[in-house]
């Protein structure tokens, strides 16, 4: 229990501020476009800060906990550009390579993400297989020294922008749910393969999200990752990665939001814009919003303390569940604020943006209800729920 | 003696408008259709005069003006349909314009709106920023809507400026922000006279029912068809539950708009004190409804390829129609307690 | 749709007016006195009230759900006491009697009851049968012209206080759950009977709850209900029994409770008894309760109006949802009010005895987890939760 | 860096309190014995001296001073431990008013206050009714233990008037109605030469938190033991999902209480903003343990025969020393944003 900011740290800080000063982008942008952050990318790979969190000997910059959590402030200070379209590439692909990976798949795949010159993206869900992702049904069949596959992955984030996607397949027929899986690395410029966006609800154009259609693609087998049929085991080890700070970045990023909503409220109240009860019943829940903020940025250092003292704990499904379900009443706060101008979807993708973008948060990487399961039964031991009749 | 339960002849009102509205305005009419964006604005425009001509915006307005001549609780229960199938929220500019109308002796103007011709837009005023309004639904229409407890009037769309089309989160809306003219609307009718800014509140409710009922709806039949696990999801406490409590506050909702509708049509002295609690109970569960439907349709509940967003976002509209849930609790507390 | 007070109705609310406020006793009392109760009940019979809503034939006044309704708003409005202690005889045993009983255990059980001169509690909840009520096992072995009862009872509210107990037990040891039940009229008094009052969390002296302990209990064959082993189905005649209206001195009750504490609230706000924001948030929350209500009273009066039409709905198990979680909400509001005051337990069991007393409303007569099912299953045709493993 | 885990020798010091408590005062001391009423006062009396003895009441204070000489952490860490085990809240008198007498050089106080032979209770002012207070656990005391934002102070019992005993909902505790006299404590530390009401709420809100986690646990053991339906009522998931939330909000609550006792080790700039978000989500956390710890107990839960209700009344009770969670609030809205 103590604070103690080292020479090292410091100096880190500095560096880090006074490059992302120079370098950040002055323009807004409106999200998902490739060329941004790609460019992004490359500009932090040209300044020695790409792959921050990557093993030096795989051309990252190998920065300890400590170092990530500072730099990820100074992002948020001069309010950088998040990782985009690179998200899946840098925190999923990238990882799973440099553990999982061979020795070429690394040389090839990792200096070009780096580099912001290949995005990828992750084909893991599929129509029948939101939660129960082991039921997935995509299938791989050796043909000579390839695998063709069909069948159709959905909720594929960036699907239409990526190079390269990260791909659970069923490659055992026979054998039981999670056993004949693979995680094999997918051309997404193959013959065969065809993308389709999904609208959603935040806006027509709005696309983030895309339907996978796979029709005898062929993929060569030195593209499976971590050998045939060993898939979840796979897909699990990139699961661990960056559990602690992960998700520092979005944390840091809805203070922000909450603070600003803060000042917004205070000045609505200034020129009475609402009704006494009404702003009682907002500065409340606002202030209860501080406190859960502050408590979900202890969580999260509590968390990089203990993966420091090499004793991790199992509460990431907790720290998820927290920050999901805050976030959401943050944003229900939010339109409360803005009366009637919560109808407007504003150009600059505000408030109410913010609302219809945060109902994913309790539903993607496992809804809430999944993650109160396994809170109840990994964490608390309580008994798994009857099988089925 | 209270009787809160639709005559049979009520019921039989509600019934033509749903089969109507099953038949020709399915809700599956919202979706995109082939590679069109869902910019999906106007779909409901087409069938406004045939709706006109089923006689669908003057069930409660007396016959010597040109309506139906049934009363207030056909009238909401028309509206309990309307929410149910999404219909254009400029419905309750149709139905309240032909009464605004009609009360300020402007016959010439009930048989278009009545017709269904003559489309009405909704406005949204703006406290925040006097003088001006969101109009919605108006692109096209020479006339728009709008009340405060003080009453309900028309204003000539000519004479409002600086209109600007402004993107809405419901993208099966036109929106714009406009100006409204300095002069009061030219036609207005206050509330004692006939108190149309209450009814408004009352539509407003069922229609908000309706929508309730059919996120509840949705997600019962998804709880049911969509396995996980090898079994149906209902199946799951999570999911069952919230179910089971989207039915409890829909039906909870229905009630007091049915004790509601009966103080408007008694003329009760606590006529006040029920629409708002309708008008205040109905959004919310609306909104909490349409919320929980997309949680429980998981990743697809997020798309605009099922109706769950429009549920929502209507929910959301038909808050800040008239005054929005917030400022009902003021309201609701003015009110003295209601007699037992 | 349409009110219609007949001239019958407004003479009956006079009669009932008139009489109410010359006979309703002027002090309070603690909960449970079993004198209180039963001279209440006696005045009602010398008055030709007891019985209101039995069948004449039986002694009752057999008035119709919406006379009822202004008897116990006439309750209300003078601050009549409730049934107390003489509830499971009015509103349980009895009905089931008249519907179920034979000749001989009506003439003698149902005039008693009338005059308060007999208390009844019930006898359905074992420590290891709660919410699965059909898992019971205190069983009744044949010997004779009786049966001999062994086993144990809980949650028996009036335990303590009555001369009868209407007893489920297990009589056929080989038939499946449901089928080997039978309903029997259990004497009190007899020997082999122990009670055991349990003392609950609202207060001290606050035993409302009673465990019941039979050692060889002698009860005559004569005593069952409905015929021998067909428990379950007399148990279900009676939980349908004013289904419509049996809640309606409770609601009038709360509703009169809310209106006190919005009187109570605005008090304390005059005298600033609390912050700006607290104030906001409580009137926020006493205002939404207003609406909800009044959305349970509509929800009852639409129950009424489906019985009167023959329609009954299915909807008890939301109005008993809805009710209590509402009810909760309210005493959770209460408390926030009076602040520190919160701790004292006052001599008038005020707001937080009305707070401690509210937890059992999500969880006696079935928990709210069981209400939803039901709704889920029973209302939604949502299936069932699969079997164990 | 920030290191936000207790080192291995604070740890121990807490292991220490808590296998005493363990041993020598178990939860279940609190249930009624046999025909005994449940109004059940000054149980942990007898122990006082014990603890004491122990050093439990000078953890953090100064050797000098005659405290034990560790810090903020290993008291916070203790207080964690004597939530868990409902130890009278009148260890927050001696913990407290031991500090507060050496602040004010009564050395003669300070001896016997640790001892655990000199007991202090607790105040609770009344702001509805100036001058007077709920004096908690202070039948037997001369002591009595108030803060308020400007410090803390001893007030002599023996110059309390209108002392008047009443029902608390905590049969456990000595509860009085109280007129205060009407001069300044005779022993008085402002905030500024020791921030004892800061500490104060740290160490009500790690009493909380073991609270909280004394609820979670006792919700785990018990959905794993009860049965119904023949199988445990834990693999449901409505009981299921209760659990998780209730770990998942002591687990932030707990967090929290990590981050502001390191604020006020290391006297950071937002210490206030940290401490008053630690006390307010510690008591929400608790009082919600609490009443879904009952609900998930079903009738049993209801009954003084378990300890569901204690931990009830318990959180109440802490809520209200010092301020309430109510308060809280504000002092969080007025503090400026932490610092990233």
């Amino acid at each position: 229990m103590r604070i103690e900011i080292s020479d090292e740290e410091r100096e880190f800080r500095a560096e880090a501020r006074d490059w992302l000063e120079a370098h950040v982008p002055k323009v807004h942008r409106r999200a998902y476009v490739r060329q941004h952050d790609t460019e992004w990318q490359r500009t932090l790979y040209d300044g020695g800060w790409a792959g921050i969190n990557w093993p030096k000997e795989h051309g990252g910059r190998g920065l300890p906990p400590d170092q990530l959590l500072i730099w990820y402030e100074e992002c948020a200070r001069v309010h950088a550009p998040h990782w985009g379209c690179m998200a899946t590439a840098l925190m999923h692909a990238g990882p799973t390579l440099i553990v999982r990976g061979t020795e070429e798949q690394r040389a090839y795949h990792l200096p070009r993400i780096l580099k912001g010159e290949s995005v990828w993206c992750q084909g893991w869900s599929e129509p029948g297989a939101g939660s129960d992702l082991a039921s997935l049904t995509t299938r791989g069949d050796i043909d000579g020294d390839h695998l063709v596959v069909n069948g159709s992955k959905i909720w594929t984030s960036s699907g239409h922008l990526a190079d390269w996607q990260e791909l659970l397949i069923r490659t055992d027929q026979n054998a039981t749910k999670q056993k004949g899986i693979s995680w094999v690395i997918c051309d997404m410029h193959s013959p065969g393969i065809e993308v389709r966006a999904i609208p959603t609800m935040s806006g027509p154009f709005d696309s983030h999200f895309a339907q996978v259609f796979y029709n005898d693609v062929r993929i060569p087998l030195t593209n499976v990752v971590g050998g045939l049929n060993n898939g979840w085991d796979v897909a699990a080890a990139t699961l661990g990665f960056e559990r602690g700070t992960g998700f520092i970045p979005e944390q840091l990023h809805q203070v922000e939001v909450l603070e600003d909503l803060i000042k917004l409220a205070l000045e609505r109240h200034k020129r009475s814009g609402y009704s006494h009860l009404d702003e009682g019943d907002i500065m409340y829940r606002l202030a209860t919003l501080r406190a859960e903020f502050a408590a979900i940025r202890a969580l999260t250092y509590q968390s990089i303390s203990r993966d420091r003292n090499g004793t991790p704990g199992s509460e990431s499904s907790m720290i998820r569940l927290y920050f999901s379900e805050t976030l959401q009443r943050l944003t229900r706060v939010a339109i409360d604020v803005l009366g009637p101008r919560m109808m407007e979807l504003s150009d600059d993708r505000g408030w109410t943006y913010g609302y219809l973008r945060a109902f994913p948060a309790t539903i993607a990487a496992g809804t809430s209800d999944i993650q109160r399961n396994i809170i109840g039964e990994r964490i608390l031991g309580l008994p798994r729920g009857p099988k089925p009749q | 003696m209270i009787h809160l339960q639709p005559t049979p002849d009520q019921e039989e009102a509600a019934e033509a408008v749903a089969s109507f509205l099953q038949a020709e305005m399915p809700i599956e009419r919202l979706r995109p259709r082939g590679r069109e964006l869902p910019l999906i604005r106007h779909r409901d425009q087409a069938k406004w005069a045939e709706m006109g001509a089923l006689g669908f915006f003057g069930l409660g307005l007396e016959e010597d003006l040109g309506g139906v001549g049934l009363g207030v609780v056909e009238e909401t229960l028309a509206f309990r349909e309307f929410g149910r199938y999404l219909v254009a929220p400029r419905v309750l500019g149709s139905v309240l314009g032909a009464r605004v109308a009609a009360r300020a002796g402007r016959a010439d103007l009930v048989e278009g709106i009545l017709a269904g011709t003559v489309p009405v837009g909704l406005l949204l005023t703006l406290e925040d920023e006097p003088g001006t309004a969101y109009l919605v639904d108006g692109a096209d229409a020479e006339w728009a809507l709008t009340w405060n407890a003080g009453g309900a009037g028309l204003v000539d769309t000519a004479k409002l400026s600086d209109i600007e089309a402004r993107e809405s989160i419901d993208s099966t809306l036109e929106f714009a922000h406009v100006r409204l003219p300095a002069s009061e609307p030219e036609i207005w009718v206050t509330a004692d006279v006939d108190p149309i800014p209450r009814r408004g509140d009352l539509l407003c409710a069922a229609m908000l029912v309706g929508l309730s009922e059919g996120t509840r709806d949705d997600s019962v039949e998804f709880a049911k068809m969509r396995k996980q696990f090898n079994q149906p999801i209902g199946s799951f406490q999570a999911v069952k539950h919230r179910c089971a409590d989207m039915a409890t506050r829909a039906a909870a909702a229905w009630a007091q708009i049915l004790f509601a509708v009966l103080a408007e049509k008694e003329r009760t002295e606590d006529v006040v004190f029920q629409v708002t609690a309708a008008k205040l109970i109905a959004t919310d569960t609306a909104i909490r409804n349409a919320q929980a439907n997309i949680q429980n349709h998981g990743a697809t509940g997020f798309t605009s390829e099922v109706e769950a967003h429009h549920f929502l976002k209507r929910s959301h509209l038909l808050d800040q129609v008239g005054t929005n849930q917030r400022r009902l609790r003021d309201r609701l507390l003015e009110q003295p307690a209601p007699p037992a």
